[in-house]
């Protein structure tokens, strides 16, 4: 064969890493072979940017029983319980073909759970895109939220909880993280893990067609549109029902020694690694492969990405089990090839050999350190000056006022209410809801048959990311914490999604390394281990990239889940800010709403005193001190009071001269201002003192905001909204 | 406007060939199962009739044609075709 | 009272059904595969909400012909108290087992939310122990839900108190607000004439627990029982299945 | 069996007349968006294409109807017509 640098491109390898392949394989590689390393050297697949990096982040904690490596990572919740958490990027496929795209992601994550033997129950969405404004990103708001919603719905597994951003900076590049939690016995959590040469590899579920050809590799380039030839995948979320249902069947009857889902790079990849994890080879012959289409050739099986299928490895006496339970959820079964001892991938083509590559050549690609380097352009804009911008007007007379400001942001699409999207989403299925999207900063759900409640949240503001992805990172992590505590939750696992442009360019190589070490310095601070996560490099186009965006999905254990608080103020109480009174307009919505501007240095944070803001109000939960917590997030102070009036039905009167006289006497600062560690927490007036006493005894910088009552919101003399304009503005921002 | 007239464009939006088509197969799979063993395929598509003004045919055609391509079918998964028809004022 | 949920490739609501039985009445309850055809040891059936053959053409139409369903018109027909819930309910129209169909919601996308319906006939099993005018609070969540019967067909329900439930508001006042999907009449639910196979979109099933939002859908399922069933506000204990759920 | 022939029947399935379509509505509504302002109405139904082998175009036909009647259109909602052709084998 002739390699052509138009070959090289096709499969999205360099030259060098073509002679490194020459060099391994001792020959060169037919065409077969180089297009299963192209998908397995993919960054999707290779983690060539990111693995370096990754190595930084703390994977291990005393809960930890599957770190990154597998499927899904685990961690241990009591009553001999494991939690099973992953998070994944659909983004380019989302772009091209929005409902779909979303769908199948879910799908995806979805099986990364149920293959460890973990009982999905619950699903979560992390979306952003560019503004509403422009057609085209209502387009594909619409498309993803409704293939989210279609796929979870079909499965029967609630959709609880994300996030959605809007910032120009998405418009051409979309994205679409989905997440899942699963439960599982701990003595029942199952590794992909290819062991006992002799073995049989089945291949399990949906025929295979010429579907996302190139996906992994498609994944790790700039402009999916222009890049992508295969066949847009459509996503079946009946069969992966039963495909759920059979493989936990399979599971439970211990006849199944492991189990890989065909995600990226198809069989390529599920039998590589697979193969790689157990310490042997795979042959499988791609002509036992039951097509939806004819002709398709070694290659195109190899790498078709078809939805929906499951590699199942079965010592032979137990295939009749096996087949049989695949059967009664009327699944087709292949038995496409064994397991092997040398080590190498072989693949037949009705027993002729069309590939044959060493597994561990496939999947240790090269990876890569680069020299990042910050872009001067965004480093002038964090240090733009924010103090010359005139502050709000005491009264509405002489400008724009506190009461205005405070509607704008509620209709702002970065504020506004999410039940437009999250009503589309069955929340309510499995029966195991506590709190639903919009009744508490995470969503709790429970776990029958013991008293534990699990928190769930996605988080990131990527706006604090691209002026400064260090310190972003560390919000995003301590935003996510912060929600789950504000539930009563103990924070104890993470699994993030690297969202970044191309990483062989220096600002975002900067980007992406001072984000991992954000992150990582801001788990270790929490105590938080990482246990597994996702990288999506390369979204930019035309050399423009999204803004650094390391979406980090979190889950919380309440150990008696009847203790949860929402958000809703509880009928008449005193609120408390707890936390710092300093904010700042940097990188806050406000700034980006009133001033058009990006800019700024984004709020400071000490994640010690996070640390113990969030004991603190889990204490306060678990004490039952505590009627409602809600985290100020975007909009600051402001729009959480009047989030939490929304939310409660009740409006209230607070007094905030303290504040502004810490802001620097302003009162956009004091208002809309943003900062890291804060709460509002509600209590009844004779619990006052106790939770003063607990906010001293965890040293905590505090408030005493007011007190809730009436059906306005008022503000000192700077605001006052009738609740029912609070709603007509929050509800209107996505509808 | 000048004169225009009534017409009925019947839209037919069909899954490109060598997509997977779930909806399609779960027929397929529903006939066999009532019996109709002689069916060996099934797609699943859209039937979408727009009733529309147009001075002549060809206006008629050409703006269908164009609603086609921005919003009724989706180019990356789906392939389309339509007639027009001539329809009495007030159909 | 044993209870049988009929579950069909794709229900995702049969485990639900169970959880409310067992869990919420605390009455034995076995999931029933769509290939069996013996329905002989059940007092009641319950088929559930889902997806069905993954809803594809249309809700239900090819569930209506798996071979449990000769069973469950037998069972029917003997006067054996049916609740198609959801899915369950656009399975029953398709298979004529009640009238009407449940078309596309008018918001055309899915709906997830709770809701008020009012009750509207006592002469059903499943609402004999709720007076006419109760008041309840249920879970929805279907994007096929919008009743739509012809005209003739719609005023011989109504004029046969055929109509179980109605979608209200808070106060039970029947307004356009208070009708999630565009039903017509705001019918949430439908009996057929004999009044043992009650169709309903809203989900009794779902609410079984206040820790999960609520458990007025226990009245709906303890009124088949001949006496009433003291609520449960708290989980009972593991369910049956294999895995937790 | 005897010798079979290839056959394709296009089915089109629409809502009757008188059953409220909203998303006929919130096409037609996208249309005008767009600016397709001489469009006055929209409606929504399937296009299925059953492949199937049958002796002769009357049994085809015969079955197809079959089909609509149990399977393809609920006679409650829906009305159908269909056409079938003669496809060369292994279409
Ligand atoms: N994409 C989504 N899917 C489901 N629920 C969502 C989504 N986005 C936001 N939500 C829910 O809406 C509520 C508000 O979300 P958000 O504004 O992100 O909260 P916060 O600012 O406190 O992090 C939460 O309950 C959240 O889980
Ligand atoms: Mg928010």
């Amino acid at each position: 064969m002739q390699v052509t640098p138009e070959i090289l491109a096709e499969v999205a390898l360099t030259e060098d890493e073509y002679r490194l392949i020459v060099e391994r394989l001792g020959r060169e590689p037919n065409a077969v072979e180089l297009g299963m390393f192209g998908a397995m050297w993919s960054e999707h697949c290779g983690y060539k940017n990111s693995r370096p990096l990754l190595k930084r982040l703390p994977t291990s904690g005393p809960r930890v029983v599957q770190g990154p490596g597998e499927n899904a990572g685990a961690v241990e919740i009591g009553d001999g319980l494991v939690a099973v958490l992953k998070i994944e990027s659909h983004n380019h496929p989302s772009a091209v073909e929005p409902f779909q795209g979303a769908a199948t992601g879910v799908g995806g994550i979805v099986r990364d759970i149920f293959t460890m033997g973990a009982r999905p129950v619950a699903i979560l969405d992390s979306l952003r895109f560019g503004p509403l404004e422009e057609s085209r990103n209502r387009y594909l708001f619409h498309g993803v939220v409704g293939g989210i919603g279609w796929y979870g719905n079909c499965l029967g597994i609630p959709t609880v909880a994300g996030d959605i951003f809007f910032d120009p900076g998405y418009s051409a590049n979309p994205l679409v993280n989905a997440m899942c939690v699963g439960v599982a016995r701990r003595d029942a959590l199952v590794r992909a893990r290819a062991s006992g040469p002799g073995n049989l590899v089945l291949l399990v579920g949906a025929d295979t067609g010429r579907d996302g050809i190139h996906g992994a590799t498609f994944a790790s380039v700039e402009d999916p549109e222009k890049s992508h030839r295969g066949v847009v995948q459509v996503g079946n979320p009946f069969l992966e029902k039963l495909l759920l249902e059979a493989c936990l069947e399979a599971l439970e009857s211990g006849c199944v020694v492991a189990m890989q889902d065909l995600g990226a790079a198809g069989l390529t990849s599920s039998t590589a690694e697979t193969a790689a994890r157990g310490g042997v080879g795979v042959e499988i012959d791609v002509a036992k492969v039951p097509r939806r289409e004819a002709g398709m050739t070694p290659y195109e099986v190899m790498l078709s990405e078809s939805q929906e299928r499951m590699l199942v490895i079965v010592e032979p006496s137990k295939l009749e089990v096996v087949e049989a339970i695949f059967r009664r959820w009327e699944l087709h079964v292949a038995v496409i090839g064994r397991v092997t001892d040398d080590g190498m991938l072989r693949v037949l083509d009705d027993g002729r050999p069309v590939a044959e590559v060493p597994v561990q050549l496939l999947t240790e690609a090269p990876t890569y350190v680069r020299d990042g380097r910050e872009d001067p352009e965004l480093a002038a804009l964090r240090n733009r000056d924010l103090a010359t911008l005139p502050d709000l007007a005491r009264s509405p007379d002489e400008g724009i006022g506190a009461r205005e400001a405070l509607l704008a942001l509620l209709r702002s699409p970065n504020v506004a209410s999410r039940r437009p999207v999250y009503r589309t989403y069955d929340h309510t299925i499995l029966t195991n809801t506590v709190l639903a999207p919009g009744e508490g900063d995470a969503a709790v759900i429970r776990i029958k048959g013991t008293r534990l409640g699990l928190a769930v949240k996605t988080d990131c503001n990527p706006r604090y990311c691209l002026l400064d992805p260090y310190l972003g990172a560390q919000h995003a992590v301590a935003e996510a914490a912060r929600n789950v505590s504000c539930v009563g939750a103990e924070p104890v696992a993470i699994t993030d999604c690297l969202n970044f442009g191309n990483p062989e360019r220096p600002e975002v190589y900067y980007q992406l390394s001072r984000a991992i070490e954000g992150m990582a310095v801001a788990c270790e601070a929490l105590e938080i281990p990482i246990v597994s996560g996702n990288a999506s490099l390369y979204n930019e186009t035309g050399g423009r990239a999204i803004p650094p965006t390391p979406t980090i999905g979190i889950v919380g254990l309440l150990n008696d889940v009847r203790k949860r608080v929402g958000l809703a103020f509880a009928g008449q109480g005193v609120v408390y800010l707890v936390g710092p009174a300093e904010a700042t307009l940097g990188a806050s919505e406000y700034l980006a709403r009133f001033h058009g501007l990006t800019a700024g240095v984004p709020p400071s944070l000490d994640l010690e005193l996070e640390q113990r803001v969030q004991r603190a109000v889990r204490e306060g939960i678990a004490r039952g001190i505590v009627l409602a917590a809600h985290d100020c997030s975007e909009g600051g102070l402001a729009v959480a009071l009047a989030e939490s009036c929304i939310a409660g039905e009740i409006g209230g009167r607070f007094e905030i001269e303290a504040l502004v006289e810490a802001n620097g006497g302003r009162i956009d600062r004091a208002l809309f201002g943003e900062a890291g560690s804060r709460v509002l927490v509600q209590v009844a007036p004779e619990s006052e003192s106790t939770l003063v006493a607990l906010l001293r005894s965890y040293r905590l910088p505090y408030l005493r905001l007011g007190e809730t009552a009436g059906d306005a919101l008022i503000i000192g003399d700077l605001l006052r909204v009738s609740l029912r304009e609070l709603v007509a503005a929050w509800t209107s921002g996505l509808s | 406007m000048s004169s225009t007239q009534g017409w009925r464009a019947d839209v037919y939006v069909a899954l490109k060939p060598g997509v997977n088509d779930p909806q399609g197969l779960a027929v397929r799979d529903g006939l066999h199962r009532l019996g109709y063993d002689e069916v060996s395929q099934v797609r699943v598509g859209r039937y979408i009739q727009v009733w529309l003004e147009a001075p002549d045919e060809t206006t008629a055609a050409a703006r269908v044609r164009e609603m086609c391509e921005r919003l009724l079918a989706n180019p990356v998964i789906e392939e389309y075709r339509f007639q027009v028809v001539r329809i009495d004022a007030g159909h | 009272m044993r209870f049988g949920v009929i579950t069909f490739p794709g229900s995702n609501g049969d485990h639900d059904a169970l959880m409310a039985v067992e869990m919420g009445l605390g009455q034995p309850v076995e999931l029933v595969w769509h290939t069996e055809t013996d329905l002989s040891r059940f007092d009641c059936l319950i088929i559930p909400g889902g997806f069905s053959y993954g809803d594809y053409l249309r809700a239900g139409a090819i569930a209506r012909f798996a071979p449990v369903m000769e069973s469950v018109r037998a069972f029917a027909e003997a006067g054996g108290p049916v609740l198609g819930i959801c899915n369950g309910f656009q399975i029953l129209t398709e298979a004529g087992l009640l009238p009407g169909a449940l078309l596309r919601n008018a918001s055309l996308s899915f709906e997830c939310a709770w809701v008020f319906v009012r009750v509207e006939n006592d002469r059903t099993p499943w609402t004999q122990a709720l007076a006419p005018g109760t008041i309840l609070r249920l879970p929805i969540a279907h994007g096929e839900g919008r009743y739509y019967a012809d005209t003739a067909t719609l005023e011989q329900l109504e004029r046969d108190r055929r109509v179980v439930f109605r979608y209200v508001d808070a106060d039970g006042r029947v307004t356009p607000e208070a009708n999630p999907n565009g039903s017509l009449n705001n019918i949430a639910g439908v009996c057929n004439e004999r009044g043992n196979v009650v169709g309903l979109m809203p989900h009794p099933e779902r609410a079984y627990d206040r820790l999960v939002g609520g458990d007025d859908g226990l009245r709906v399922l303890s009124a088949v029982l001949r006496a009433g069933v003291e609520v449960a506000s708290t989980p009972r204990g593991l369910g049956s299945g294999h895995t937790q759920r």
